[in-house]
């Protein structure tokens, strides 16, 4: 790795002591038999169809246009959204007003440790949020400009993806940005028959491992009001019948979330007129 | 009508209010603003802490890694800080590597942690020349509102004092490390370091705990870091000139709400652990 | 911005020198073949040196550590050179962005002095694919009157030829790298002595300038860099600009350059070898000797004057602190100066709230607002919970919500 | 260059170590050094200006910081731009035997503390202020003093070094 | 503000139909006969003509970008022979956040001799101008103007960086050294939502 002269250098060498605990012994198929007993009931208790519970705040940061924080079980996620500003670097004029998203992981947010740079997986996680919120935004209302959303995984315990785009989604309503309705989105890993709605850290990895033919991790979002899908997001190896079968799980999921955004985003409309 | 003026003529507004003496935002001259400390709420961090002081948040993580000493320092492992200002926290930063301010503030946050001995980097050796703790401290600003070093401090000691690190078995004829998770220490701390940042506007007027905008149109900005009943740190880096009875008056008042902001984290600190 | 730096050439200038040229002068009264006079100092740390030709000056400074060795040649150590062009040479350098300059330069540099195998890097190696010497020469442009690239081959070569790594012992495993206190260093191996002479090509070679300054820099057609060591062994050559020369004038610079490196090569060794013989009789050494030369401060006087302040140091009784271990659950402290609140707030959380901010009513919560008046919200059971929490918590971010909406887990469900 | 202030010149401060490239520390000079010199120079006199001070490091032998400061003042003496003020640095040692001295003592163990200060010509206030290591506030007042008389002789020199020429 | 009598929407919420008596809005967009809201905010119903125009308007600061014939508060930043480059700060009353880029050409400082205006004695960088924001055309920045009696400088500073005040339609004077300056002072116009900001502007100035 080149010295980053615009930090503090730590020494070269430096390994996650994790390495050296003892042995895992455990296939990761073992691993994740533990994972959901026979009533499907999972580790934490919860069931496999069940959404762990969200706790959101707007406005938490002080010179943001918009801000979010989202709490979906331990995964803690700050998004903010900044007034529309001049495209930099353009000259043409163009009709529709841009987005700009930055998906970063905090460097301790996740069980090893991440880099100050974004990385590949930060850059995807970037593009699909622009993709999945570009639907949700009338870009027409503001032509020639960008509005900048940032997201920060403070602790990822999973989900981080749908998560952050529903935090994303109140911060820019907050932030009176137009939009055509409320995003929410949620996430599903499958492996096998066994489906799990809002899987935790060690779900999601397990799902993206090949232990049966059929696995793999499905995010969407909608736009609960008019009904549609404003993207969609699958790794893994699935057959057409268990995605579609996905989609109206995650579909129904995303409905639930719908109401608790509301409510943020109209608390947070109620304490800016007690404000003025 | 105010607003537009305060984007104005922001010198002129301040002026305004301050020869009323009172701030825009209704603290008197020689105000803090209210601290909040929230310690260990990031299982996957091995330490955390997230300060608040009046609007400015800053989260700090604390990750451990294995590594071997320098050479010229065998018996010491390493406290590496990083000040991370992202464009999140306030519409003045831009996406891109470190900006001058976050190079300079990680820089004054190191030489706090060194200069004030707080941790002894010895006590991070687990075996000279070939095996020590090396601790990542990433300190991320949420939100930025000005006085950034006392909360990135708070958070920093905060986030310390909640560290547990497994025990570590060397054997250094076999080089063989065995970590055993299931038993865990903490560090041992000496003392606190606590920053109070102060601001001279006009020249002449000391404002304390300054937010940004005032940080913004005042001539000088600096930070007064009290050790128990020592100074650690005085930094004022350059700025309209200050008289030495302001400056000492400024040392006083840090000294008093330093041991007031240390209870506070011993509160928390005591609420984590029951 | 950086065009109003810019140098320009007038045109009554350039006509000038050309003039000039023609009546066989140049404008600093030199011979055509003429070289600036070369300084040579040297500074107290190993490897530290500032040379300056004419006005030129470049101060260049070798370091070194250990690393990897690259895979593909595991037995030699690596050699760096780095030049850097700032706004202190001549106010059109950029601090931050490389220009074509800083390219062309650092590359024929690199040329005359990597390429030509003047280091002998296998010498740096400590451990075969482990461990080797990096050395890194970093040139800075100081001043630039003309002609920086052979001031700064001068500066890097004689900058090589000083400095001394330290000794490295191999015990067993290990490596010893001992201080210059315990062992004396050891110097490079330089196998040849390679450095650079720059002629500028006027009116299609009708007129050729040795080391030419900036002004005839600016004006000339082309110019020829001629890396060359004292055996008169070629060792890089570099035409820049358009001229159309006749290759029997190439050869006969070349010749001529041959003599000059011969000159510079004497010189740069003599100038190391005083400068170790300084060093051995532990004389004065350093840039200071020659940069002040007249003592203005005695601070030996000041000294002794100010020594008179003796700190006793002083004890102070400790306040007996408050014994605060969880009992009370707010404590009130005031002092002089303010009086504020620690409360504790659950969660693995506590906050100071200074008094005045309650009497403010700047209270951190939101005011309880209505529910009715929120319009058309569908009410029904949901798996997710809103966390209804009181107003005081919810206006701070408040991490670990979910321990607190354990305790609202009865309500919703 | 979006960099121009329509209401004082804007300054641009290039501090360049002697080897490798710049690093945070280097930044944090930069930062002091920068500040020092914005607030010296009279720069409201040339407002949409940009003055550029680039300070390279010859040799490092203690008190560097100091040194850097002082040569940056003799540089903006000799740029013949306003200043509201000269400034000079001096840099105090506290011992660990309760002493406080200018120069850099031999032994680097029995450094207890290094304080640096930068005062105006005028006032003799503080401009800047530096320190390293853990200290009380009466060595403080007592290094600020020490070095406040000391400055005298560095504005003293720097008289004599402008007047020279 | 009493906040029961308030109806508060978020963005997607079916506000009404879209029909010959309910008009959609500012804030609003219409999808298949019925009139959404695409704003958090408040819902207002602005009677005109017998139609009802539903609106809703988010509180705090909005997010408006300018539009033709706004009048806008800029500052000046960068002069030239052929225009001036400005940051708008304010659109009408509303103060923005971020500003905006804006370019003053020399032909649209006043209607009259403009053959005959020269920039440098008209504006300054730094001084705070009112203009009207021209038809946007396809060039990246905004184009403003000043031809027109009610806009123009409204605060300068002099050369020693002292506040003037206007005496006349070209000239400003110093309120410290009493120097002229020549500017394109801005006539203060009763009716318009300046007026009172002027008026404490003026008011702040004389008190210097």
């Amino acid at each position: 790795m080149p010295i980053d002269h615009k930090r503090i250098n730590p020494p070269e060498d430096a390994v996650p002591y994790k390495l050296f605990t003892k042995l895992n012994t455990k296939s990761s198929q073992e691993q994740y038999q533990q994972i959901l007993d026979k009533n499907q009931i999972r580790k934490d208790g919860r069931h496999a169809s069940e959404h762990r519970k969200i706790y959101m705040k707007t406005g938490v940061i002080a010179h943001a246009k918009g801000s979010a924080y989202i709490e979906q079980g331990q995964t803690k996620i700050v998004a903010s959204v900044f007034d529309p500003r001049e495209i930099p670097n353009r000259l043409d004029y163009c009709l529709k007003g841009e987005v700009y998203c930055d998906f970063k992981f905090a460097p301790f947010s996740c069980p090893k440790r991440r880099l100050h740079q974004q990385d590949s997986q930060e850059k995807e996680y970037s593009s699909i949020m622009k993709k999945a919120l570009e639907a949700a935004i009338c870009r027409h209302e503001f032509p020639n400009f960008q509005v900048d959303v940032y997201v920060l995984v403070l602790h990822n315990a999973g989900s981080a993806l749908s998560a952050a785009i529903t935090a994303a989604g109140a911060a820019l309503a907050s932030a009176g940005i137009p939009m055509f309705d409320i995003i929410t989105s949620s996430t599903l890993a499958i492996q096998g028959k066994d489906v799990l709605l809002d899987p935790d850290f060690e779900e999601e990895t397990l799902s993206e491992i090949a232990i049966e033919k059929e696995h793999g991790i499905i995010v969407i979002s909608v736009l609960a009001t008019h009904d549609q899908i404003s993207h969609f997001h699958q790794v893994g190896n699935l057959p057409l019948n268990v995605v579609s079968d996905s989609i109206d799980i995650l579909h129904k999921s995303c409905k639930e979330i719908v109401p608790l955004v509301q409510k943020c985003v109209i608390r947070s409309v109620l304490a800016g007129i007690s404000e003025t | 009508m105010a607003e537009s003026f305060r984007v104005l003529h922001p010198i002129k507004y301040y002026r305004d209010y301050i020869a009323s003496n009172v701030r825009p935002d209704g603290r008197g001259l020689h105000k803090f603003r209210p601290v909040l400390v929230n310690i260990g709420s990031i299982q996957t961090a091995d330490g955390s802490a997230l300060a608040k002081v009046g609007d400015t948040t800053v989260i700090c993580g604390i990750k451990a890694e294995l590594c071997t000493p320098k050479p010229e320092c065998a018996r010491e492992g390493f406290l590496i800080p990083n000040v991370e200002l992202p464009p999140l926290c306030s519409p003045k930063f831009r996406p891109g590597p470190p900006s001058d301010e976050a190079q300079v503030a990680s820089q004054l946050l190191a030489n706090i942690v060194k200069n004030s001995k707080c941790i002894n980097l010895q006590e991070l050796c687990l075996f000279p020349e070939k095996l020590a703790w090396c601790l990542f401290a990433d300190i991320i600003c949420i939100s930025y509102d000005g006085s950034l070093m006392d909360a990135c401090i708070i958070a920093l000691m905060a986030a310390l004092k909640s560290v547990q690190l497994p025990v570590v078995d060397y054997d250094p004829a076999a080089d063989s490390r065995l970590v055993n998770e299931e038993e865990k220490k903490s560090l041992n701390i000496k003392s606190v370091p606590i920053c109070s940042t102060f601001s001279i506007f006009d020249e002449k007027v000391v404002l304390y705990d300054p937010t940004d905008e005032e940080e913004s149109l005042c001539s000088s900005t600096f930070n007064i870091v009290v050790r128990e009943d020592q100074l650690s740190s005085v930094h004022k880096p350059g700025g309209a000139p200050i008289s030495d009875e302001k400056l000492f008056e400024c040392i006083k008042v840090s000294k008093e709400r330093a041991s007031t902001i240390c209870k506070l984290i011993e509160t928390a600190i005591h609420e984590n652990n029951t | 911005m950086s065009k109003i730096r810019e140098y320009t050439i007038s045109n009554c200038e350039k006509n000038f020198l050309l003039k000039c040229l023609k009546d066989q002068t140049r404008l600093d009264g030199r011979a055509f073949d003429e070289f600036r006079n070369i300084e040579i100092e040297f500074g107290k740390d190993y490897g530290c040196c500032c040379v300056s030709l004419g006005q030129t000056r470049v101060l260049a400074q070798v370091t070194c550590e250990i690393q990897v060795p690259k895979s593909s040649r595991p037995s030699e150590g690596i050699l760096n050179i780095n030049i850097e062009l700032n706004p202190i040479a001549a106010p059109n350098f950029e601090p931050t962005s490389k220009n074509d300059l800083f390219t062309q330069l650092n590359r024929t540099l690199e040329k005359c002095l990597k390429d030509s195998k003047a280091v002998d890097l296998e010498s740096l190696c400590i451990k075969m694919s482990e461990k080797v010497w990096a050395l890194r020469v970093d040139v800075n442009v100081l001043n630039h009157e003309g002609n920086i690239l052979d001031c700064a081959s001068i500066a890097a070569l004689s900058a090589l030829h000083h400095f001394r790594r330290p000794d490295v012992t191999c015990d067993g495993e290990d490596f010893i790298i001992h201080k210059y206190s315990q062992r004396d260093p050891i110097p490079i191996v330089i196998h040849h002595y390679p450095v650079c002479i720059t002629y500028s090509i006027f009116e299609r070679g009708e007129f050729i300038l040795a080391d030419p300054t900036l002004l005839e820099e600016g004006v000339a057609d082309a110019f020829l860099t001629v890396g060359m060591n004292s055996y008169k062994e070629l060792c890089g050559l570099h035409l820049g600009g358009k001229a159309e020369l006749n290759p029997d004038i190439l050869i006969q610079i070349t010749q001529k350059a041959g003599n000059r490196a011969g000159i510079v090569v004497e010189q740069i060794k003599k100038a190391v070898k005083e400068e170790n013989e300084k060093r051995l009789e532990d004389k004065s050494i350093g840039f200071h000797n020659k940069l002040c030369s007249t003592k203005n401060i005695d601070f030996e006087d000041l000294e002794t004057c100010f020594d008179q302040w003796r700190i006793a140091p002083k004890r102070k009784h400790k306040d007996t602190e408050k014994n605060m271990i969880g009992e009370t659950v707010e404590e009130q402290i005031q002092t002089e100066n303010f009086s504020v609140k620690i409360e504790k707030k659950g969660s693995q959380s506590a906050v100071l709230v200074p008094e005045e901010f309650e009497e403010v009513g700047r209270v951190w919560g939101d005011s309880d607002e209505d529910e009715d008046a929120v319009v058309e919200i569908p009410k029904k059971i949901q798996t997710v919970s809103l966390l209804d929490s009181d107003s005081e918590e919810e206006s701070t971010i408040v991490l670990n919500a979910n321990s607190q909406t354990k305790k609202m887990e009865e309500i919703t469900i | 260059m979006a960099k121009v202030l329509t209401d004082r010149a804007y300054i641009e401060m290039n501090y360049r170590p002697k080897a490798g490239l710049p690093c945070v520390q280097d930044r944090f000079y930069e930062a002091i050094l920068k500040n020092t010199c914005e607030t010296a120079l009279a720069a409201s006199l040339f407002p949409r200006a940009s003055v550029v001070i680039t300070l390279q490091e010859m040799h490092d032998n203690g008190q560097l910081i100091s040194c850097a400061i002082n040569a940056a003042c003799l540089a903006c003496l000799d740029s013949g731009i306003d200043m509201r003020f000269m400034f000079a640095a001096m840099t105090c040692f506290l011992t660990n035997n309760g002493d406080l001295h200018l120069r850099t003592p031999e032994v680097k163990e029995d450094i207890d503390a290094i304080f640096v200060f930068v005062f105006d010509s005028v006032k003799k206030n503080v401009i800047v202020s530096h320190t390293e290591g853990t200290f009380k506030t009466e060595n403080y007042k007592l290094a600020l003093e020490k070095c406040r008389e000391g400055s005298e002789t560095v504005f003293k020199f720097m008289r004599k070094e402008i007047t020279k020429e | 503000m009493d906040t029961n009598n308030l109806l508060v929407c978020y963005p997607g919420q079916r506000l009404s139909l879209c029909d010959k008596v309910y008009n959609s809005g500012q804030g609003t967009y219409e999808r298949q006969g019925y009139i959404y809201s695409n704003l958090a905010g408040l819902v207002d119903v602005v009677e005109k003509d017998g139609i009802k125009i539903i609106e809703v308007h988010s509180p705090g600061v909005q997010t408006i970008v300018p539009a033709q014939g706004d009048i806008v508060t800029a500052q000046v930043s960068i002069i030239t022979q052929q225009f001036c480059k400005c940051y708008i700060k304010c659109i009408g009353d509303k103060v923005l956040s971020r500003h905006f880029r804006a370019i003053l050409r020399r032909e649209d400082i006043r209607a009259t001799e403009k053959d005959k205006i020269d920039i440098y004695r008209s504006f300054r960088p730094g001084d705070i101008i009112l203009a009207r924001v021209l038809p946007i055309t396809e060039a990246h920045t905004y184009q403003l103007s000043t031809a027109e009696n009610e806009l123009g400088v409204v605060i300068a500073h002099s050369e020693h960086g002292h506040p003037m005040v206007p005496i006349s339609w070209t000239e400003m004077q110093c309120t410290k050294t009493y120097a002229k300056e020549p500017r394109k002072v801005a006539k203060v116009i009763p009716e318009s939502v300046h007026e009172d900001f002027i008026v404490r502007l003026a008011g702040n100035v004389s008190e210097n």
